[in-house]
């Protein structure tokens, strides 16, 4: 069976290009880029390259970027970081509620610590009022963190503006850039960010490997202590195959950035626009204006099913997606995005991303378009909420369930 | 993660549906939850001759409905009562930990359907 | 020109056998293995694969095991980890002087933030007195962390006495393992300890990947604030593909842990007794007793030169060592690890470290013996330390340096 | 790390030893630092006819060294007094930044020993 990989924005295989970059430093390239000798010179070089492609992807110098783990330890650099060096400054977060988890999870453990954490709202389509923000501004603000992209609706925020408005106030900024970056321009100076993270395995590197933009002149405290690497702002012995190899993805992300992303917008509208005339009863999650969501991205939510069983039933067709449910978040809890968003709960754990990426084709586009409709149609009438009106217990049983 | 006899019972449930003539209905669950089970009953005699589900969840969650539908047809009432969520994960070669608690009510949705198949009919 | 590489305790090149096993992750198998479709499953297995190859290294059991980025995060995962859940329990910590950066930057960071560190002295040998672990202890210790294995000197530290101490007054009891793992036998039960760490590319894993046993019930504030991962105990999307060569590695390291130290204890023999019946005036950083050193590893300080010119210039003849020089450290002063020996100063800054692997052989220990007298030699000859009784100003100018 | 002419002057440097009759000797530097730099000065008619060095550090204070007494050569004492630390990095093509503190010193030390010269010579 063909496999149909429509999750990209969980994780994206290594590009060919990228992998070929990275073996030489599993093979005769092994030395500890901290080592003075030719096993360490022979690597150094490959550190200092990537740091060179990543700044040039985001219109950064190569000295302000340090090489971390992943996206989410970028995350807690930045918060903790901030937090931690800003402490006469203030102890206010400002963030939204609709931030990844390393970032929720990291403002949470704060407030655990004894900071105050403003979680603005969104509205219906997940978009941020920039009023809200600027009224949560305080002088004890020390720090703005809004994702650039969500990773489950794609929704935009719109961060030059809140660029604007941190350096108005003067508040420090950080971006989750983990779904913006290689999908998106982004430029640092433009959005007057400073702090900003990438993760690797979202553009084609590898899995365990990130890096955080550091605004030159930005005041962090260590999150992870020990050797003089990357300056003495990440301890650690330098992951140097998925530097080099995140180095090579951010040189081809910005080489194909417009290729890429009206080839997959093509494919995300022909998608979009397939199921909304095929699947009755059905609702978008994010943005409908689809220039505030990521070309890649598409979140909809099919009346009466649940989330996992839709995917595993299209998983029997070999297509991958994900969803908001309960049953794959590893909570109890359906997503706390479509919660923000004040999508009715069922309607919430049956929530389905669709997320494309480059080696995505208008053939697997509608492979999907053919299986999907029969099988929502399928579980549909497996549902005890499904034309419920018609059971022999009539509906009210399911008072819980708002319909659409 | 799912067990084989997990994804046999999910991609090919037995006994979806409804009986129009049931003589006992039970649902266990809530929308919050992400898991909502209904089972109809045709008990003739004390024993159930005929057992559908409809659900609203998770894999786990129609895997065991459809498990305890094939468990529970032909036994008496006091028998089912006595088959558990325990027995049914057991039945499909176990769930994963996190399936345990919430997805993993089919037999109390059918413990509910003999209430009120024996509520009805006394 | 042949390369001779006398640097392991700094990194590993990664096994063939290893690499075989990750690259499937990097090509087909590049699913996140929280997703619940084909591309997730494909994955998820390996993750476990690899928990159980760690454990059995060890002797634990596969849920005791959490997958970091590398030694260094393990160390600050474990220290204030440990540090923030035991808070009611006390405020202090016992460590060592010559432990990792790793665990003596991040102690000292405890330190700002109001904890009291105890770094207990070690003799000339390197070695600890148990009687002063004893004395160190209060009413208010929350950890004990000593390394097992040094990774300057090799010596190692009596792990399972230390354990039973830290049973016997119930406190927590880490060890950085970096070094040790894969070298030595390491038995978390024989040795009674709570939580330890292991970093991967000293093994024959790639750079980037590591993990921290935590013995079953120990309690841990979280350091990776998230998502669900590693069954919450660390956020962060999986280096899948460092993961399965980390379990392989371990596998290996286990299967050949005997013939290893066997052959790489006899080099080592092979070159420390070299070197001391050619070379005059050096000498011996560490313990000389051979069984309480790893069998890998010998510091030797040459007198009168300095550690990164003689580095560089057995760089020339292609062999990679490696030196607790300030120059080499990244800071102006000598290792720390030579300061707590009492090792007079411009001796540290002439110790020089060879760490042998599983790759070297015979050839390459002679190889060395060739060139090395000769090496120490030329530079001796170029130093104004050397033979300084004879020179036009006299010794007065050289008071600082005393002799061997 | 090191240039090329940092490489060259480290693995063959130019006018190591000592003068025996040297009339100008200068030190610099201290060995908990690990470098020691000392400079041995022939001067005759205000011109330096010859330097060697003797010194132990790193291969950027080796370097130095070398390179310093190749630019001293021929010149006189004022001239010589002139060289500055970052003119021997320059011609070195550069040092690290980590090395421009500690290691960049043998300039001083060939000030030294020309202080050292004139204090005996007057
Ligand atoms: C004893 C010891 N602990 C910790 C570390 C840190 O390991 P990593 O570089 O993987 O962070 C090292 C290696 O540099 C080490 O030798
Ligand atoms: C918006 C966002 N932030 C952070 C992360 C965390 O990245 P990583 O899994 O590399 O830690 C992700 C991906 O899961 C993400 O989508």
């Amino acid at each position: 069976m063909k496999h149909i990989y429509l999750d990209y924005n969980a994780t994206s295989p290594v590009r060919p290009e990228v992998l070929e970059v990275m073996l030489p430093f599993y093979k005769e390239q092994f030395g500890n880029p901290s080592s003075v000798h030719w096993a360490g010179r022979q690597v150094s070089g490959a550190l200092e390259k990537a740091r060179e492609q990543v700044a040039t992807l985001i219109n950064a110098s190569p000295a302000e970027i340090v090489f971390v783990s992943c996206g989410s330890e970028g995350d807690n650099m930045a918060i903790k970081g901030t937090l931690s060096a800003l402490k006469n400054r203030g102890n206010h977060i400002i963030t939204t509620s609709v931030e990844h988890p390393a970032v929720l999870e990291t403002c949470a453990a704060m407030e655990k610590d004894g900071y105050d954490v403003t979680y603005l709202p969104v509205d219906s389509h997940g978009e941020l009022d920039l009023a809200d923000l600027e009224k949560a501004i305080t002088a004890k603000t020390a720090l703005i963190s809004v994702m650039w992209a969500n990773n489950e609706t794609g929704t935009l925020f719109p961060i030059e503006e809140i660029g604007r408005i941190a350096k108005k106030y003067n508040i420090r900024f950080h971006t989750d850039a983990v779904q913006a970056v290689g999908k998106i321009p982004v430029d640092v100076q433009k959005a007057n960010v400073d702090l900003l993270v990438i993760s690797g395995h979202k553009i084609g590197a590898p899995k365990g490997v990130g890096a955080i933009y550091i605004r030159r002149g930005t005041r962090m405290t260590q999150f992870m202590h020990g050797g003089h690497q990357e300056r003495n702002r990440r301890a650690g012995t330098q992951n140097v195959a998925g530097i080099a190899g995140l180095g090579k993805a951010c040189e081809l992300a910005g080489a194909e950035l417009d290729s890429y992303s009206r080839r997959v917008r093509t494919l995300r509208d022909r998608l979009e626009d397939g199921i909304f005339s095929q699947v009755p009863e059905i609702k978008l999650n994010g943005t409908p204006f689809r220039d505030r969501r990521l070309p890649n991205t598409l979140n909809v939510s099919f009346a009466y099913i649940e989330g996992e069983s839709l995917l595993l039933n299209l998983d029997m067709f070999g297509v991958a997606a994900s969803s908001g449910s309960a049953c794959t978040s590893g909570s109890l809890e359906p997503s706390h995005v479509m919660g923000a968003m004040c999508v009715e709960v069922t309607l919430a754990h049956s929530s389905t991303r669709f997320s494309l990426g480059p080696e995505t084709t208008a053939e697997e586009i509608d492979r999907v378009l053919d299986v999907l409709p029969a099988t929502v149609q399928r579980l549909r009438d497996m549902s005890p909420l499904y034309n419920c009106g018609r059971t022999a217990e009539g509906c009210e049983t399911c008072e819980t369930v708002r319909r659409l | 993660m799912y067990t084989d006899k997990v994804m046999d019972h999910f991609t090919n449930p037995r006994n979806v549906g409804e009986i129009a003539d049931a003589n006992g209905v039970g649902e266990v669950g809530n929308a919050s939850c992400g898991d909502i089970m209904k089972i109809f009953l045709k008990v003739e005699n004390n024993i159930i001759k005929d057992v559908k589900f409809k659900t609203f969840g998770c894999g786990a969650a129609i895997a065991t409905s459809s498990m305890v539908t094939e468990m529970a047809i032909g036994k008496t009432i006091e028998e089912a009562l006595e088959l558990s969520n325990q027995a049914v994960a057991e039945a499909l070669d176990g769930l994963p930990a996190q399936k345990m608690h919430c997805s993993n009510l089919a037999a109390d949705a059918l413990h509910e359907a003999i209430k009120n198949y024996i509520a009805k009919n006394n």
